[in-house]
């Protein structure tokens, strides 16, 4: 359905990915092709399988049966950790930061394995300069500055979903998936956002579960519709505004 | 002003030491379990001692001293006794006594020995009324400690003297704790009884891990199986009871021959067991042996304190303390250990005890009794179960020594 | 683990960036400490008061050391007292061996070879071990514990049975003329230990090691998504936690000379749980607080009372009932106050409590020796005033005390909740809370 | 030897069954809250004693009614005062709630009833052997506890399984919120939960309380052993907490039976090597380490499967 | 029956509900639009008490703000949960069973009723509930909050994630209460639904109502649909 994006190669790739709980397939039959540099999103009614898509790739939960690339790598069957270390990161739907942690560390712990410190247990860890820069400019990309020393769990929920997404891309990653980055904000903070999303996956690959359409056409190159786990299309954002099966799926009635 | 802060903070800290008090007392630490599980028998030794003491100081103390106990819990753990030792000393204590646990034993012998090669002038002795690890007064021994329990040989040998003249006895089965003093109990009730009666076999030899057993009807069926007539086991505490217990319910029948039968608890269990003179107890005395002084003795401890006398060794241990510190007519710790050494003494329960120079063990007569339905001249029973002790067998102070491996470094 | 927000954490308050003031008041209260420690055993020398530091800086090393997992990596053990107890072991049998092959190490190294011992072990058991967090983790320390425990009387070559290994510190080769006979010494040794592990493992929260530790604690799942494998980052945790614990009970085994199996045992694990617990987990000095105050309640509560058990329940179960965050959380809670400059009206709410706070205290502890002493009939002695058990006087006081006391000091508490709320209100208002 | 293998079959699983009585009551607990409930071997103690006390004015069987339901009430208050406060501050806080009460209870059962074991005896009417196997006798008394264990799986299993509150019970387990939205008090039924699961301990102390030793220390001495239980047999599931109680006992059982040691099995060690840690491995039995079989059983399953045996969740 | 004024509901720090008015009457059915995060759920989750509301929220009468969400249940207010929480591990008949408020009371809902009217449900009555498919589990939970016989009863997106065919029936069976004289606050993102059995709607937007009316002026209204519901 979702054929690879010629000229472009592929970022991430999903190869009839199945993921079955028991008896019941929450996905099933999934192929979605995100070339390099691309911006998109997945989009569909609630319950249809976009966090479970998200988590298949990111190897939170693993595939009953298919394949998922990563800038051509299999990375089904992988931890986490070992995805993340390849170049993806993501962010989740339910906010997910380290409540007793401050800000900044919270961005700087994101920092930390991309600029090779690993499990140091020899280096002070506010000694790192180039570990500071980066977590300091983190910070300034996503407004929190002035609240960098507030533990993450007593920041209002705007604040923590722009945090989550500054964890996420703290690590440098060239593809970076966000779950409904701005599920529950209010207007304003969702163009605060928005512009921030914008501007930090500048040249990156982005992947994105949203509800809010402003901010899928105002941010997507290329959509996917999922529906029942399964994508029943894919475009550029026109190409859905005009889909009527996507119309159906959305409104349950026949566009009129 | 620092003279005031730090009397400020002496008050409101009880643990920082306090001044050592009035000279004319003498203070006997007393370490033993007095929270926790061990404390019902720890209890039960500081009221002993604390009754003797009053009986001592109402006949004017030793040397015109008063004699104080101060009771210090060590909660059964070795490290806790050294910091009680180290309190205690610190408050002017200069005799140590403590009994339950032949792990606490070897760490106060091991810590008072190295105490008074370090503080000259400050030496501490410590007397041992019931840890009857051999070692103790073997390849541990130290000149500063002094033991008024028979150790655990000297009660096998006092009892395979026994059962080498009880011709019933033929199959034997070895149950004991797993640790130092269950696995001494085993190899000498081994190697005496194969020296003394070659004829009785050993049908089993059981360790078991040290009070961790809920139900021993597993062991109960071993040694059913095994066919033994006699069982020999040194378990105290809920060992012993659960094991009666069981053997009871099982309705196995055999003779118990036993170490702490007696102790709290235990005749409780047998009775509950209805085990009649089947239980055997080996012990330096007990409340029915016969000798008048000794059970006068009896009579007025249990209508003062309310429990029967579990340590006649304790009585002899005061009493000996005093004997020694008239003799050298000092309360000197060193003087009085010096004392002690090769002093002959007429013990509680009647016969002659000799303080062994060589290892500084006390050795007595051995009594052998049976626990059961009273008989018209036994008028004490034990813990309100109308049964008691009854003599079955007395063995002598010489009969009762063996030999030691002590090599004593003297001061 | 639930996380648990607390106003200001670890991290919060090590950010770089502070002003000047703050990092001088940091060497300051580290320079302090160490003087006070110099200092103490000239205002206390009996060798009671000396046997006491000591042991309080052994149970301070160890409470730390139990905190890199509870405190910072989110870990419950029921079992650390097993790298305490094969530090112990490790530490006398390195004794025993310097003096038998006459090597030339000094007792001041030996708790290293005790740090080793506990290391060894946790790098053995601690992969499968930390396999997994939360209950899981909790059961299997509370089984290895046990095992090890019972291990011990059975492996008697190397544990040497009940009676354990004993060794002579003074035996060893000597150091600035030092026997390490004296408890002075012993003392000075353990102080430095002391100075040098808590310096070792306070820098350790400042290592990325440290704070992704800290990131585990708080979402061991999100920490896969940033590259880390949490696994890995509990394992190593586990490691130094079991190094520091073995590195205190190596410094037991000085001031004990002897290892036994007493050390491995549950109550020994169960004290550092209670010691880290109330001292509170969420700040570095928590532990000390709480070292200090459970080693001298229990050298000091069972000479005053034979049911001092029952009293370390109590204070146990109302901490984790009306202060999870132990003592330092509860000191802590001042902090935005005192910047804000609210504390004041906090402070004399406090005032006001603290009578009918203090009566209603005495009413539980003469309650409760009442009952305690009743068959015995030892004379209760509070505040110098002698009670009888057996005297209905005694017990109407215990009554009024309770009732009275408890009733006027719950009105009270109430307004020490109003004072809060004002004075937090105030501190928020002016940026100090969050 | 079948002699030796009937008679330990019989005692594993009596001993068995006494491990389910005192661990039932710790498994409703855990699988309906969530608590590890570390006092439960207090509450177990609890029940021994009052029963002895009650026993000693009301005779035995009222009290075998009545303890249970005095530490149930116990149970209740603590739920209601201590732990719905702690909640908040999650699963450690409140398993460390328990933990301290486990002191204090030690402390104030050794205040009320002393340190020495108290004079607690079977009843009469059941102090006779019920029947003889290789002239090994089995006391009547073992038999009724057998009895009341099998009777409490059961009824546990229909009161969780058939009846109205069982449902609601299981139903919270999962879905607090919805039993509430459907007009159900989930805060009582929590409260009667932990009631319910402290009476079964002051149960298994009634009737354990005569066959073993009934003192202050009896909480901590079997404590450990229960989470072994429970925790083996898989957090929460009942049927699990049966099915590990009878291979705790009998694999206990049976390890005592078993004089086999590696000595034994290869033949001695060269004896000229000196002691050292593999001659202790090689020379103990298997009956010297019958009791800590069950912790070393413990660690292997949750290393292998940490939900236990029969559980269905981690934690 | 149902009066909310000013209902405000936070989230920690975050202002999620901003001042909801909104009624329903006895036996009216009443639907509340918008698109997800605007509000919806809250707003029912805030008059069940699960998340605590300010402002005033009287049913029948009677102030039930602060009240336990079991009391609130217990006056006659259902609630059908967004997530369908059924009862995994107990059968379809215990889940039923599980929505009588009182057994000593019936209500006007019995349990043959329910089976009888959902052949479905009934042919796995003694089947775990877990193992249902969504629209079955959709139908299952109404039911068991029918069986409290609720006088309103407030359902969270029904049909979310449900096949069409399954979303008609799910239609019919809220159909069928509203007939049975139960008020319903339907909570809804697709409209066929809810235009085709409610009286009134409202419109949520940034935790506001933003549109009142009727379906046909809903319908109408070609521009509030496309602000606050399209696409």
């Amino acid at each position: 359905m979702s054929g690879a994006v010629s000229g472009k190669s592929a970022a991430i790739e999903v190869l009839a990915v199945e993921k079955r709980f028991g008896n019941v397939g929450i996905i099933r039959d999934l192929n979605l092709s995100v070339a390099q540099g691309e911006r998109h999103a997945i989009i569909g009614p609630n319950g249809a399988g976009k966090s479970t898509t998200f988590n298949l790739i990111s190897g939170h939960i693993k595939p009953t049966s298919g394949e998922v690339k990563l800038n051509g790598e299999v990375i089904s069957g992988l931890q986490p950790f070992e995805i993340n270390r390849r170049g993806l990161s993501r962010s989740f739907q339910v906010t997910n930061v380290f409540a007793r942690m401050s800000v900044w560390e919270n961005v700087r712990c994101a920092v930390l394995w991309a600029t090779g410190h690993r499990y140091a247990f020899w280096k002070n860890v506010d000694s790192l300069p180039e570990v500071r820069e980066r977590t300091a400019k983190i910070l300034d990309d996503i407004h929190l500055t002035h609240r960098r020393d507030v533990p993450a769990g007593l920041l209002t929920y705007a604040e923590q979903r722009e945090l989550e997404i500054g964890i996420t891309i703290a690590s440098g990653a060239t593809v970076v998936m966000l779950d409904e980055p701005t599920a529950g904000m209010s207007n304003a903070e969702t163009e605060r956002a928005v512009a921030l999303i914008r501007r930090l996956t500048e040249g990156k690959t982005l992947v994105i579960v949203e509800h809010d359409m402003s901010v899928v056409f105002g941010l997507a190159d290329r959509i996917s519709v999922l529906v029942y786990g399964h994508i029943i299309a894919s475009g550029t954002p026109e190409e859905i505004r005009r889909d009527p099966k996507v119309k159906e799926a959305y409104l349950g009635e026949e566009a009129h | 002003m620092m003279r005031k802060l730090t009397l400020a903070i002496a008050v409101i800290a009880p643990m920082l030491g306090q001044a050592a008090s009035a000279e004319d007392t003498i203070k006997i630490g007393y370490i033993d379990p007095l929270s926790g599980g061990g404390a019902s028998v720890g209890e039960g030794g500081l009221k002993t001692f604390q009754y003797l003491a009053e009986e001592m100081n109402a006949k004017g103390g030793i040397l015109g001293k008063k004699i104080e106990i101060v009771g210090l819990d060590n909660k059964t753990n070795p490290q806790e006794s050294l910091v009680q030792a180290q309190k205690a000393i610190d408050s002017g204590v200069r005799f140590i006594t403590q009994g339950n646990g032949s792990s606490v034993a070897a760490a106060l012998s091991d810590f008072v020995t190295k105490n008074n090669t370090r503080n000259p002038g400050k030496e501490v002795l410590y007397f041992n009324y019931a840890a009857v690890d051999p070692s103790l007064t073997n390849d541990k021994c130290s000149y500063w400690h002094f033991r008024w329990d028979a150790g655990s040989d000297i009660k096998m040998e006092a009892l395979t003297n026994y059962m080498k003249d009880t011709p019933s006895i033929k199959k034997v089965y070895l149950i004991n704790q797993d640790y130092s003093f269950g696995q001494s109990v085993r190899t000498d009730a081994r190697k005496m009884l194969g020296a003394k009666r070659p004829d009785i076999q050993i049908v089993g030899d059981e360790l078991h891990p040290l009070l961790k057993v809920t139900d021993f009807s597993p062991y109960i069926a071993k040694i059913k199986a095994s066919g033994a007539d006699s069982v020999v086991t040194g378990n105290w505490g809920q060992d012993i009871a659960l094991l009666l217990k069981a053997a009871a319910d099982a309705g196995l029948k055999v003779n118990w021959y036993t170490y702490y039968a007696g102790g709290a608890g235990g005749p409780t269990a047998i009775k509950q067991t209805g085990l009649d003179h089947q239980v055997f107890q080996i012990t330096e005395g007990f409340a029915n042996s016969g000798n008048q002084a000794a059970m006068d003795f009896e009579k007025a401890f249990r209508a003062k304190v309310g429990i029967s006398l579990w340590y006649p060794r304790a009585v002899n241990e005061m009493r000996m303390f005093k004997a020694a510190a008239e003799k050298a007519n000092s309360v000197d710790p060193v003087k009085v250990a010096a004392a002690l050494e090769d002093l002959k003494f007429e013990v509680l329960d009647g016969g002659q005890g000799l303080m062994r120079k060589d290892d500084h063990q006390f050795f007595q007569p051995i009594y052998i009794s049976s626990f059961g339905k009273l008989a018209a001249n036994e008028p004490f029973d034990e813990e309100n179960t109308g049964w008691g002790w009854h003599m079955v067998s007395k063995v002598d102070t010489a009969q009762a020594m063996v030999s030691t491996t002590c090599k004593m470094a003297r001061p | 683990m639930t996380a648990k927000v607390t106003p200001t954490s670890t991290s919060a308050s090590n950010a770089p960036g502070k002003p000047a003031g703050d990092g001088l008041r940091f060497y300051g209260v580290w320079l302090l400490g160490i003087a006070a420690l110099i200092v103490l055993p000239m205002l206390f020398s009996s060798g009671g008061s000396l046997t006491s530091f000591s042991l309080i800086g052994i149970a301070i090393v160890f409470a730390l050391s139990y905190n890199i997992l509870l405190g910072q990596t989110g870990l419950l053990s029921f079992g650390h007292a097993v790298h305490y107890g094969l530090g112990g072991f490790a530490a006398c049998h390195m004794m025993n061996a310097v003096v038998a092959h006459k090597w030339p190490i000094p007792l001041p190294f030996i708790p290293l070879f005790g740090g080793l011992g506990g290391l060894v072990f946790a790098i053995i058991i601690g992969w499968v071990m930390t396999k997994r967090a939360g209950t899981v983790f909790a059961m299997i320390s509370l089984g290895i514990g046990e095992l090890v425990a019972s291990s011990s009387l059975i492996l008697r070559s190397v544990f040497g049975g009940e009676s354990g290994v004993t060794t002579d510190r003074t035996a060893l080769p000597k150091m600035f003329g030092w026997s390490f006979g004296p408890q002075l010494q012993v003392y000075y040794l353990i102080a430095f230990w002391l100075v040098l592990s808590a310096i070792a493992m306070y820098a350790l929260t400042r290592t990325p090691l440290g704070r992704i530790s800290n990131a585990v604690r708080d979402n061991p799942e999100r920490v896969q998504f940033i590259g880390y494998d949490p696994h890995v980052v509990r394992y190593l945790a586990f490691c130094f936690a079991g190094f520091f614990a073995g590195v205190a009970g190596g410094l037991a085994a000085i001031n004990f000379e002897i290892a036994n199996s007493a050390y491995l045992g549950a109550i020994q694990s169960g004290l550092v749980l209670f010691s880290t617990f109330i001292g509170g987990t969420a700040y570095f000095f928590g532990p000390i607080l709480g070292a200090i105050l459970v080693t001298y309640l229990q050298l000091g509560l069972t000479s005053v009372t034979s049911v001092w058990q029952l009293y370390f329940g109590i204070i146990f179960i109302g901490i984790v009932m009306f202060s999870p965050g132990g003592i330092a959380g509860l000191l802590m809670m001042h902090r935005p106050l005192v910047r804000a400059g609210t504390l004041r009206t906090v402070i004399l709410s406090y005032l006001v409590a603290v009578v009918p706070t203090v009566a209603l205290a005495c009413g539980v502890i003469l309650a409760i020796e009442t009952v305690a002493r009743f068959s015995g009939g030892e004379t209760i002695n509070l505040f110098g005033i002698g009670f009888k058990p057996q005297s209905p006087v005694t017990w109407i006081v215990a009554l009024v005390l309770l009732v009275g006391g408890g009733f006027v000091a719950r009105l009270s508490w109430g307004r020490i909740a109003e004072a809060w709320d004002r004075a937090a209100t105030v501190a928020r208002d002016r940026g100090y809370l969050a | 030897m079948l002699e030796l293998i009937v008679i330990s079959t019989l005692n594993g699983v009596l001993f068995g069954m006494l491990l389910f009585l005192l661990s039932s009551g710790l498994t409703v607990i855990f699988s309906m809250m969530g608590v590890l409930n570390f006092a439960h071997a207090s509450f177990y103690m609890l029940g021994a004693f009052f029963g002895f006390q009650l026993t000693k004015w009301i005779g035995f069987w009222p009290a075998l009614v009545l303890a249970p339901l005095l530490v149930g009430a116990i149970g209740m208050a603590v739920e209601r005062y201590g732990l719905r406060n702690t909640h908040k501050h999650g699963h450690v806080a409140e398993l460390l709630l328990t933990f301290g009460l486990a002191f204090a209870i030690e402390e104030i059962v050794s205040m009320i009833w002393g340190k020495s074991p108290v004079d607690y005896r079977v009843p009469a009417l059941l102090d006779f052997p019920a029947f003889t196997i290789f002239s090994t006798n089995y006391p009547a008394y073992k038999l009724f506890m057998l009895a009341v264990s099998i009777v409490i799986f059961i009824a546990l299993l229909i009161v969780l399984k058939r009846t109205r509150v069982g449902l609601i019970v299981q139903a919270a387990l999962t879905h607090p919120h919805m039993v509430g939205h459907l007009g159900h008090n989930v805060g009582r039924v929590f409260m009667a939960v932990f009631g319910v699961g402290s009476a079964l301990a002051g149960l298994a102390g009634v009737i354990a309380g005569p066959a073993l030793v009934t003192q202050s220390d009896m909480a901590a001495a079997l404590g450990p052993i229960l989470f072994v239980v429970i925790v083996f047999g898989g957090l929460g599931s009942l049927p699990g907490a049966f099915i590990a109680s009878l291979v705790i006992g009998l694999v206990q059982t049976f390890a005592v039976a078993l004089d086999g040691s590696l000595a034994s099995a290869f033949g001695p060690l060269d004896p000229s090597a000196g002691p050292s840690v593999l001659t202790d491995i090689w020379n103990v039995t298997i009956a010297q380490v019958a009791p800590i079989v069950p912790y070393l059983l413990l660690v292997i399953i949750l290393i292998v499967r940490p939900m236990g045996l029969m559980g269905t969740r981690e934690s | 029956m149902l009066e909310v004024r000013d209902l405000h509901a936070y989230y920690g720090k975050s202002h999620i509900l901003q001042g909801v008015d909104l009624d329903v009457a006895a036996g009216e059915v009443v639907s509340l639009l918008g698109r997800n995060g605007v509000g919806r759920s809250t707003t029912v989750k805030a008059i069940m008490g699960e998340v605590a509301p300010q402002g005033t929220i009287r049913f029948k009468g009677k102030d039930i703000v602060g009240l336990p969400s079991y009391k609130i249940a217990r006056l006659g207010l259902g609630y059908v949960p967004e997530h369908r929480d059924i009862f995994p591990s107990l059968t379809v008949r215990q889940n039923l069973l599980l929505g009588v408020k009182d057994t000593r009371r019936p209500g006007k809902w019995r349990l043959q009723d329910m089976l009888d009217m959902f052949p479905n449900l009934a042919a796995r009555a003694d089947t775990a509930a877990g193992v249902l498919s969504g629209g079955e589990k959709q139908m299952l939970t109404t039911c068991r909050t029918l069986m409290g016989d609720p006088d309103l009863i407030m359902i969270d997106e029904p049909t979310e994630g449900l096949a069409p065919l399954i979303v008609q029936q799910v239609g019919d069976l809220i159909a069928r209460i509203a007939q049975a004289g139960v008020a319903i606050l339907l909570v809804e993102q697709k409209l066929s639904i809810a235009l085709r059995i409610s009286k009134r709607v409202y419109i949520m937007g940034h935790g506001r109502v933003v549109f009142e009316g009727t379906p046909d002026e809903l319908k109408a209204n070609a521009a509030v649909r496309q602000e606050w519901l399209e696409v």
